[in-house]
């Protein structure tokens, strides 16, 4: 978990950002720099501009903003959509990940797959799958992972409650190895970890 | 240089040199098609083969030339967009497609209307008619790729990259279609090619090509205002404007 | 990124792109069938006439590859961009311009290469002269790759609108005539005694230049797609 | 003037119909060329007046939407 | 459900889908622009010589309206089952009968009708007697609507399979070809001066047909691709 | 809200459900009645089976499952799917509903989306909105419905915190007027009322 992030252990930086979507200012002036083993919330009500915001900071959105982000780590972001195809199994879709992080071994999925609970859904079509299971398929990257930097995007939802828990030690465990996490969630993170709440309305981090 | 560079991608004074410019070359544009036709239609005499459907040629040749003229000035636009990433060239280009796919429809139309008399028929597959044929369809196709993007700046973008790569194919299409037509070899129609023209002919359809030049840049700079209005329209200068134009 | 790892990414997303396509075997036929289908409706339609199907045999089979190109190639991205895979592909650390490379090639490898191997009795089922066969399937096989290059850049481009299907036919269509002229020029070449070679020549460098032109543009429109 | 009357320049040997028609065709697409952009323009202005109208003096007369 | 609630409901629907298809009046230039398009292939793929062109004219354009309805009848439900529209409309009281027929109308006003009415116009331009236009707008206009019908019971079978496209275009394609062989019989009866009447009779005798009995097997083909 | 339902107040019934996907048994000799003015939570965790068992109530899956189910009134369902066109604006997304429940008027819709919080987004399309707000297009149908039987699946998904209590006290309000709700959520129902719980594992309503 070296790989990448500057001596200071700044993993994200992001400076003077705003955004107007459809006549709306959605925030403005939001600097922030995110370092290793910092867990940051972003807060704010539906239609409040979070997914905006984590999108202009993984680098998706590149106009119609005013600001400046840079990365200095590499990151693994996970939106809304799972990315998941209903086509392939939880193994293929993990395997042939898109996101082209690095060559996992077989092993190396299956026990990312089972620490999700999937552990016997490996080869069943995901479209088979309920709701919080195809999720979960998404979610089992966290596993798999080597990047220092995570943006994730409402990554709770549909999850049960047992699921909620076990994830949130996978995070515990990333921040305590050195890395970053930026995180929105409606429902509250009950980590035994410091947590910093970036607010959009204010712009500021607390 | 760099700074002239610099002042057209500022829009209000983009905006002002545009107003100022329209006020003597628009009444002159008007003008210059109406004596122009005028010379055409009722003073000069009519081709020998053809009779007096030939005056047609004063408005066909010109629209035909400058619609293909305008492809490469909007895929010169959208390379300074994409390269420099310069608004104004953004706003050239969108507003180069709809003149240019109207100036195609005319000479579409008026090429027509001449077939009619002179080949019998409203319209062949000849070389020269098909590629404006799909020059028609590239233009219309800019027009449709921008109307469905809701955020105007990506639409730009998108028909940047889209007539770019249409200014690769542009070439390919036409020597494409000669050899198509010089394949098949119907020997129905031939199009008069390469007959000189009489000087009593020529200069008033340079005249008129000249005067079609004018009005695709009076048509571009009048299309290039409002665009900029619209990308503009929450700064002071836009807003300053509004409020006069209401007063006024 | 070293390059063997982006080879190994290139691979890795051509076999998931194929492996979508044809999840079981079986579904290798349906392209096949669908062709055949589609070759039928022209002696319905046209007549019977053996001599005149024969005649124009070059231009039906041309005309059915564009369509079935055209008709699939709005799905290349859609699906992905639907699912969120489109986004994860721009953020891989590969460069977009192999991965789209791949996603073509996965396309071309499910219509147009299929559609070449085919295309043989489906120029005996219309009558065309045994002679001009090679012809055809090589200007097949050459052309639909063009097509599915071309097809990607307005995939690319319409990808991110709610509304696909016809847009994205009226951006491409124009840039596929070229390809069908001369594709089917190399069969009526062949068909008349003269050599096709000239005509195949064209195609391929048609090919060269959008292997390496299309792939940029394809990238610029997936980011431009994924940003709306 | 090419032509000896007003009937002849109409008529043109029985071509008048479809030169004349090519040229009505022309000027109604230039006319559009011009046009509808300063009437785009226009429009532009006015309804940004009215917005700007709204947002800065309150409510307007007529509006008196309130959930 | 009283009928008049029907009525109401089957008009708002009809209404939503026209929306769903031109969400601005602009877009209504897109279809016929492909129509333009596609007809312009022939005479690139089978040359230029008016004659061919003239007496293939029905043919073609008989063969474009087919594809068209091909290309487009796999969306008729697809995103609405993706939504989770069509569930709801499944659950609604109203009699799905009339649902389905709500939708297929507004997939041919968007295709048939347009092809129709713009037919003249592709009809010069490819040459066809004048004398025939009438019969081929006619025979257009009801054929089409035959196979918007027959190709709503394609996607309502196919709707909840993950892989529509091609086995659409598998399952509907032999039904739309009696069509076909009526609808050019039409027109190249009025080409040669016979009466295109008895072709346009049965034209209108299979819609009627296709009317009664389409609407139900999409019905039930909707509800069996619900439940997958 | 008196159409629909017998006169012993039963809205559903279910008797001896049992149903088995890929070779999983899921549940099985579930019965159960909902009366007017009760609240049931279907209780599992991800992949239990408890969209299966909505599906199977609502009558939208008719094979496959072993049991009975008679309806009684009128029903609303809404799935995991939000059955929003992003094409159309939230206002015209209510009004041409495919579920056809009846005419609303548009004063009628501008209410139901004031209530969820969308008033100054009813002419937006859909796609502009954020994933909270295209959920609470869906939602906005628990204010127009008059269906006195409501079958929820996780209604509280991607819904900011205060949007679930206004929620809940819609709920609250329908099972006062004499409305039968039955819900899925992962979240924990904090409705001051009571609440029966299903469990699929024993198949048992407490
Ligand atoms: C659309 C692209 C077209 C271009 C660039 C174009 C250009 C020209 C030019 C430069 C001439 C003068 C030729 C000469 O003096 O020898 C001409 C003549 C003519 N054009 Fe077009 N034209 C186009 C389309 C059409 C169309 C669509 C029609 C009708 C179907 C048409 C019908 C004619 C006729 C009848 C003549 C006179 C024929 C002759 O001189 O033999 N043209 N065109
Ligand atoms: N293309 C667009 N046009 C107009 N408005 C837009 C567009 N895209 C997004 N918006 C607006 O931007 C706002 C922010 O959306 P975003 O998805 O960032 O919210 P969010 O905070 O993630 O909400 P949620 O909690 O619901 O996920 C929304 O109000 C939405 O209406
Ligand atoms: N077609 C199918 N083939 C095989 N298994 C299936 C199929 N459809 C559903 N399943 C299985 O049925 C189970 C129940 O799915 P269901 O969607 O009902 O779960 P759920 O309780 O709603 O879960 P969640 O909380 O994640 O929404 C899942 O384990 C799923 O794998
Ligand atoms: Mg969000
Ligand atoms: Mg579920």
């Amino acid at each position: 978990m070296t790989d990448g992030g500057a001596a200071d252990g700044v993993l994200l930086s992001a400076s003077g950002l705003s955004l107007e979507r459809g006549g709306r200012e959605l925030f403005s002036g939001i600097s922030l720099q995110l370092r290793r083993g910092q867990l940051v919330q972003i807060e704010g009500a539906n239609g409040a501009g979070k997914t905006s915001l984590l999108r202009i900071l993984a680098g998706l959105s590149r106009y119609g903003f005013a600001g400046h982000v840079e990365h200095r780590a590499a990151q693994l972001f996970l939106g809304h959509q799972s990315a998941v195809k209903g086509l392939l199994t939880p193994r293929e879709n993990l395997a042939w990940h898109v996101a082209g992080e690095a060559d996992f071994s077989a092993a190396e999925i299956d026990a990312a797959l089972a620490a999700v609970n999937l552990y016997g859904y490996e080869d069943v079509p995901s479209h088979a799958l309920s709701a919080g299971q195809h999720r979960r398929v998404n979610l089992a990257r966290l596993y798999l992972s080597r990047a220092p930097l995570w943006l994730l995007d409402e990554p709770f939802t549909a999850i049960d409650r047992a699921g909620v828990g076990a994830l949130e030690v996978r995070l515990l465990q990333h921040l305590e190895q050195g890395g970053g996490v930026l995180l929105t969630s409606h429902q509250p993170v009950t980590l035994a970890y410091p947590l910093l709440r970036l607010d959009l309305a204010t712009g500021t981090l607390q | 240089m760099w700074t002239l560079f610099h002042k057209f991608g500022s829009p209000p004074w983009l905006y002002r040199l545009s107003g100022s410019i329209l006020r003597w070359l628009l009444p002159i544009t008007l003008l210059a098609l109406v004596g122009g036709a005028v010379w055409g239609v009722l003073f000069t005499a009519p081709d020998f083969r053809q009779g007096n459907s030939y005056r047609i040629i004063y408005i066909h040749v010109p629209a035909a030339v400058v619609a293909l003229a305008g492809y490469y000035v909007m895929a010169i636009a959208g390379a300074v967009s994409l390269i420099w990433r310069m608004k104004m060239a953004d706003i050239a280009m969108r507003a180069c497609a709809p003149i240019g796919a109207a100036l195609t429809f005319v000479a579409l139309v008026t090429g027509s209307i001449w077939g009619k008399p002179t080949w019998g028929t409203w319209w062949v597959w000849d070389a020269r008619i098909t590629s404006m044929l799909i020059l028609l369809f590239l233009y219309l196709g800019v027009v449709a790729l921008y109307e469905a993007y809701e955020n105007k700046a990506l639409a730009a973008k998108a028909c940047a990259i889209l007539s770019l790569v249409g200014t690769v194919n542009i070439p390919i299409i036409y020597k494409s279609v000669d050899w198509w037509y010089s394949l098949h070899q119907p020997a129905s129609i031939k199009f008069t090619g390469g007959s000189t023209i009489d000087p009593s002919m020529l200069y008033p359809l340079l005249f008129m090509i000249t005067a079609f030049y004018c009005l695709f840049t009076c048509a571009l700079l009048l299309n290039m205002r409002v665009e900029i209005l619209q990308r503009e329209q929450r700064t002071a200068w836009v807003r300053a404007l509004a409020n006069k134009g209401a007063a006024g | 990124m070293t390059p063997a790892a982006t080879v190994t990414f290139c691979l890795r997303l051509l076999r998931r792109q194929l492996v979508l396509g044809l999840r079981r075997p079986v579904e290798l036929g349906n392209p096949l069938l669908f062709f055949a289908m589609v070759v039928a409706l022209f002696p319905l339609g046209l007549g019977p006439a053996p001599d005149t199907l024969a005649a124009f045999a070059p231009g039906i089979l041309w005309i059915v590859a564009l369509l079935s190109n055209l008709l699939t190639s709005d799905a290349v991205f859609r699906s992905d961009l639907e699912d969120g895979s489109l986004e994860q592909l721009l953020l891989a650390p590969q460069p977009l311009y192999f991965s789209a490379l791949a996603y073509v090639l996965a396309h071309w490898l499910l219509t147009g290469l299929l559609l070449g191997l085919a295309s043989p009795l489906f120029a005996l089922m219309l009558g065309l002269a045994p002679g001009a066969i090679p012809a055809l399937a090589a200007s097949l096989l050459l052309g639909t790759a063009v097509l599915s290059l071309i097809g990607g850049i307005g995939a690319a481009l319409t990808v991110g609108l709610k509304r696909g299907g016809m847009l994205i036919s009226l951006l491409i269509l124009p840039f596929y005539m070229p390809v069908l002229i001369f594709g089917s020029g190399a069969v009526q070449a062949a068909l008349n005694g003269n050599p096709a070679g000239p005509f195949l020549a064209i195609l391929g460098a048609l090919l060269c230049m959008s292997i390496a032109l299309a792939p940029m543009a394809i990238a610029a429109g997936l980011r431009i797609s994924v940003d709306t | 003037m090419y032509f000896n009357s007003l009937a002849a320049a109409l008529q043109m040997d029985g071509h008048g119909a479809f030169v004349w028609s090519a040229y009505f065709i022309t000027i109604g697409v230039v006319a559009m060329m011009v046009y509808a952009p300063r009437r785009r323009e226009q429009r532009f202005l006015r309804q940004l007046e009215g917005q700007i109208r709204r947002s800065e003096g309150g409510n307007p007369p007529g509006a008196s939407k309130e959930v």
